[in-house]
């Protein structure tokens, strides 16, 4: 079977640590954090509508995975897929737009919170189905070296999504093509601890969840998920692995969402304040703001500038996605199928 | 007589029954330490237990098919979609197991599992948690397919579908939980399945629809008496499957003109069946053809105003009646 | 033109394909070194190596899941369904993944997957193996859904679904694998989707259908213009989605009467729409309701006796004729 | 994680070998021979339809674990399931008038070869969609548990079941309620190489495919599967221990099936003759034989008894089936639904 590695922090190379990119990453997560919080008033204003899963607490997780990437790799999935969106580039108010269901979103309003996509930064979804889009990332992952591409596929699913039969089909046949260097592929485990208000003891027969993926071959790490340093590290190593040998590899990212599960989950009876509360001492900003200003002298000033400039940002955003026209009517009948016209290149 | 929600008149059929009858459990995805996204199921896991509400992975075939195996085995087990739409996930487990392993084991097993959840569009949950599907299980003889319009009809018809010996599939709808209506006291009431109801008298155009379309086609009904003074009898057909057409085609043989109304996508809809069964039966007393009023062919769309678009209302049962009253066949 | 199989015509589209565009591949079980079940695809894994042929573990959902995947980055994989049965396994991809990708991304995808395999009974595969699944897939938009009746639409068909850019559910009539008939020869020969043929002229009656009951249709109408003098106008659908009923409609205003003939259960079946949408529009030139003929509404039994009572044939074409004939609107 | 045992064959105590439990055993997987046999001649003579998959050479994978159990225990297994009926003690003539689709057969020649059903007998089916029953069996256990039975379940699949997704749904159900001690079952893989003509190396990424079992805190167990000793040997133990706790065990046999997958699979393009022939070497009942033989003086003579016994129960099985009458017109619509009357216990 498959090795498994357990690593829950990075040791830190102080030069590396303080490149000018590792600022970027906290301007990054900064933002994501700003957007959903964001999101989250908009939503109890009745602007934003359907469901909404906000990815606070879990910012390390798309960011220390997504910056090591390369600018053509592909990225799938579930419905909490704001941040990594946002990781891989999208506008800000393209995103805000379509939870406004505005027809500048980037998915021209139809698809809402659930369904982002930006084909051209790489982003191929946005599922609602658990556990759907684990398959579709294979499939994708396979279609890349068939074409004879150096890109590879990462693919971001729940704890919880790994109960339900697809995440099964999809280990094993990402498993089987990788024995032919056929499936550069990134699974990323966002084990937040619970899917919904079920916490992975309740939820799993074995919580040592990554088994389940040793269990096809497929090697796994597992990582802090609160520490962007910790999850960019693996990231590095292993995205140049798979894209060199066209195997699946999986990383567990241990990690926590700070706010309900949707933004409907007012109560949380399945976990207590206290419990919210020590996990929210380990926020993925603070630990690497904390990281940053002991290593590389980041200051307070310079901290205020990244917060301004988000919120900036995400202001800038909402009133995009307030001004934008909702989609004209005739929308509705298109994209049902396609138009007439030469097929895509869908790259 | 009381009154009560949708919401609540499901929740007493279940606790009723689970008093009633200690085979009877459910099952589903956050319906016990979370209590259910749609709080049918609040405080049940602190009244019954672990053993008999049971908090499932995300396992949809799973939850089905461990549900089937029960029912085989002498249980009645209640299983909760979160949504219908995740539904589609099991269904294998419904089509193939559940509709039809009565038949292929020559009878010698019952199989009494309920399989329910909220189901339609209208607050924006977009192409894969807006769909209803009752055309799509009432194909499938072995099962049964119910969808109720009433709070008395949901407590009544999902008492009948918990007692009964098949696998019986409860579609609720959503936007109709908070609904309030009178509700019989009677911890004996039930509602049969396979009897439509006349929902509302009247001589000039007959509507027949289910759920949350049969009352918004009462809503057209009383406006197109009140502003055209169009007098509508509407039928709620309560199952599909069984589906009993009488009181339609009775209606029709009085009004001579028909209205069929669902929420889903026209192609191959629940409406088509019905149309064509009513045609096929009272073909010589209709005036005009049988009008069919439906959700636009589209997958649902996320932004509002698209979605609004997408779905059925009540001017379009009211240019259909129209549209019928002024044919002349 | 050459005389070719069902089969063949199937195979040779399929090759014809992968040797014009490199992107085409095809995925499913025992279809390498096996050669498949009904050996479609006999001497594709040598042709065409591993990379182009993929033998997949028993996942359904996963082959098509991948596919999807697959088709959303510029590959056009085919997915061979050992049986279209099957594929119920892998609905949730299909109805609620290939079909609205496209729509819920706002069109920045294209999703060429083609899922394609046998359906229908006849050989006493009884319940689990025995369907067919016309109108479970049509009612979804999104897909297309084709039921090619004869070699010649096969091959035609099946290549319009590889070169096109949606998710086309194409089913194939098992019984026909082994029926022959004339193919054109030119490589660039392909039939375009929605639009029905005239099978068989005729003025008194106008039978709709498509697949292997057309076939069927065929030969009751030629029994009926030899043994009683009726002459049928025969339409074959060739899809279902999208529906071309126009020349259906345009044969029922010269003949007034009018037959659907599908195999599976009546219930919300195909027939269903095909009725309902004929009446719908051409209502005043029917003089009698459109008849539908379907398979009995029970899960297919084992026992030959049994399965020959349950599926449609010649005799009920011929009484349903005679029915539509008699009547008088 | 949950322990793995490996053992390929028992030690067997000649008291115990002796005992003429075994000689019963061997008349059974006698008869099942035969008994397939005589399907393989009869569907070629076009008296069975459908499809037909047949045991022979696994005969000890279902007369080990079944004669292991007690009266009331029951069993689900897939298509491949005359040996089973057989070994639960279903009339062979119930069993065959069924193949040939007539009214005596157990499911009333409704079913058909792939359906057999006998719930008298403890026997659940009998079912044709890969993988579909494994959940229905595992639901089927909980009610065991439920009603307060001692009762337990047994589930049979194959290698190739083992990739299909409610495979790891039922799994991990039977984990998670084996901890409440809710899930009295045991699972088998028949692991005979091959899912119709695709071997286990190329349709599993891993081919330790216990190694999925243990990934949802189950026990398993790998075996002989040509060893009837070996494999009764660790049902008696198992069996045991499940209806004590209630936990959920699994047996992987590793075995070989002789015929072609079903009727139909005569060219076998996926294994060499030589390969078949190896195996042939390892025929369950010879080893069986041989062992009775040197050790508790089972003669030639005493075999050939059996063997005419089971021949004769075949060709009688064979004649009531063909003289029996198929089933009337009116079983069409029976059995859709219940027909009017109370509940069945369904014990
Ligand atoms: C097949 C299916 N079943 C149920 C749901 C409802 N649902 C949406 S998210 C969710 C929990 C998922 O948990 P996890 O995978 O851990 O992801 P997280 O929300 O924690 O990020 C559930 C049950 C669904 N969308 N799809
Ligand atoms: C869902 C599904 N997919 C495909 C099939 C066709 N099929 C029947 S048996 C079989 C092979 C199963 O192999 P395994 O589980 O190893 O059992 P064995 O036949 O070896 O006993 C396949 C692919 C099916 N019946 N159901
Ligand atoms: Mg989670
Ligand atoms: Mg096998």
């Amino acid at each position: 079977m498959a090795k498994a590695k357990e690593q829950t922090s990075a040791t830190i190379d102080p030069v590396a640590a303080c490149a000018p990119e590792w600022t970027d990453i906290l301007r990054q997560m900064v933002l994501i954090r700003r957007f959903e919080e964001a999101t989250e008033r908009e939503f109890r204003k009745g602007r934003i509508g359907g469901y909404l899963h906000v990815y606070s607490g879990q910012e390390a997780v798309a960011s220390g995975i997504i910056t090591a990437l390369q600018k053509d790799d592909i990225v799938f999935t579930g419905y909490r897929d704001h941040a990594h969106a946002l990781a891989l580039g999208t506008e800000p108010r393209r995103i805000m737009a379509e939870l406004f269901g505005k027809a500048t979103g980037v998915s021209k309003g139809k698809g809402g919170s659930m369904h982002l996509f930006d084909v051209e930064h790489g982003f191929y979804g946005g599922y609602g189905i658990v556990g759907g889009h684990l398959t579709l990332a294979a499939g994708a992952a396979y279609a890349l070296r068939y074409r004879q591409t150096e890109r590879i596929a990462v693919c971001y699913f729940g704890d919880g999504a790994m109960n339900i039969g697809s995440f099964h089909e999809a280990m094993n046949m990402a498993g089987l093509w990788g024995k032919a260097g056929m499936c550069p592929i990134l699974f990323i485990i966002e084990n937040n601890g619970y899917a919904m208000g079920t916490s992975v003891e309740r939820h799993s027969a074995l919580t040592d969840l990554s088994a389940r993926v040793r269990a096809y071959n497929i090697p796994t790490e597992k990582v802090d998920g609160q520490d962007v340093f910790a999850v960019r590290g693996v990231a590095d190593r292993v995205v140049r692995q798979i894209r060199e040998t066209g195997t699946p590899y999986c990383i567990e990212a241990v990690t926590y969402r700070f706010s309900g599960h949707g933004a409907a989950d007012i109560l949380q009876p399945y976990r207590s304040k206290d419990e919210v509360e020590q996990h929210r001492h380990r926020d993925p900003i603070g630990i690497l703001r904390n990281r940053l200003g002991e290593i590389c002298n980041l200051t307070d000033d310079d901290v205020k500038t990244i917060e301004e400039w988000a919120s900036g940002e995400v202001a800038a955003a909402v009133q995009f996605a307030e001004e934008s026209a909702a989609p004209d009517a005739g929308e509705l009948w298109r994209d049902v199928v396609a138009e007439q016209g030469p097929a895509r290149e869908n790259e | 007589m009381t009154e009560k929600s949708y919401r609540d008149a499901i929740r007493d059929a279940m606790m009723e029954e689970m008093d009633r009858d200690g085979n009877v459990l459910i099952m589903g995805e956050d319906i016990g330490v979370y209590e259910g996204t749609f709080r049918i199921t609040a405080g049940m896991l602190k009244k019954y237990g672990p053993k008999r509400v049971i908090d499932t992975p995300i396992a949809e075939a799973g939850m089905v098919g461990t549900a089937v195996g029960m029912a085989m085995l002498g249980l009645r087990p209640i299983v909760e979609m979160m949504t219908m739409n995740f539904a589609i996930v099991a269904a294998d487990q419904i089509l193939n197991h559940a509709a039809k392993v009565r038949y292929f084991s020559g009878g010698q097993v019952d199989v009494p599992v309920v399989i329910r959840g909220p189901q339609g569009a209208g607050v924006q949950l977009s192409a894969q948690h807006s769909q209803t599907f009752e055309s799509f299980y009432a194909h499938f003889p072995g099962l049964k397919v119910v969808a109720p319009a009433t709070p008395a009809d949901a407590k009544g018809l999902l008492k009948t579908s918990i007692r009964g010996r098949d696998p019986v599939i409860f579609l609720e709808s959503a936007a109709l939980y908070g609904m309030k209506g009178e509700v019989p006291d009677d911890a004996g009431f039930t509602v049969p399945f396979g009897v439509s109801r006349v929902a509302r008298e009247g001589s000039d155009v007959t509507i027949v629809s289910y759920s949350r379309m049969l009352q918004m086609s009462l809503i057209a009904a009383e406006k197109l008496s009140r502003d055209e003074g169009i007098e509508c009898e509407v039928i709620d057909l309560r199952t599909l499957r069984p589906l009993d057409l009488e009181p339609a085609c009775a209606s029709v043989t009085k009004t001579h003109r028909c209205v069929v109304v669902q929420e889903q996508w026209k192609p191959f809809g629940a409406a088509a069946e019905i149309a064509a069964s009513i045609t096929e039966t009272v073909f010589d007393e209709l005036d005009a053809p049988v009008a069919r009023v439906t959700g636009e062919d589209v997958p649902m769309p996320y932004a509002r105003n698209l979605e609004v678009l997408a779905t059925p209302h009540e001017q379009h049962v009211i240019a259909a009646v129209k549209k019928v009253m002024y044919a002349n066949g």
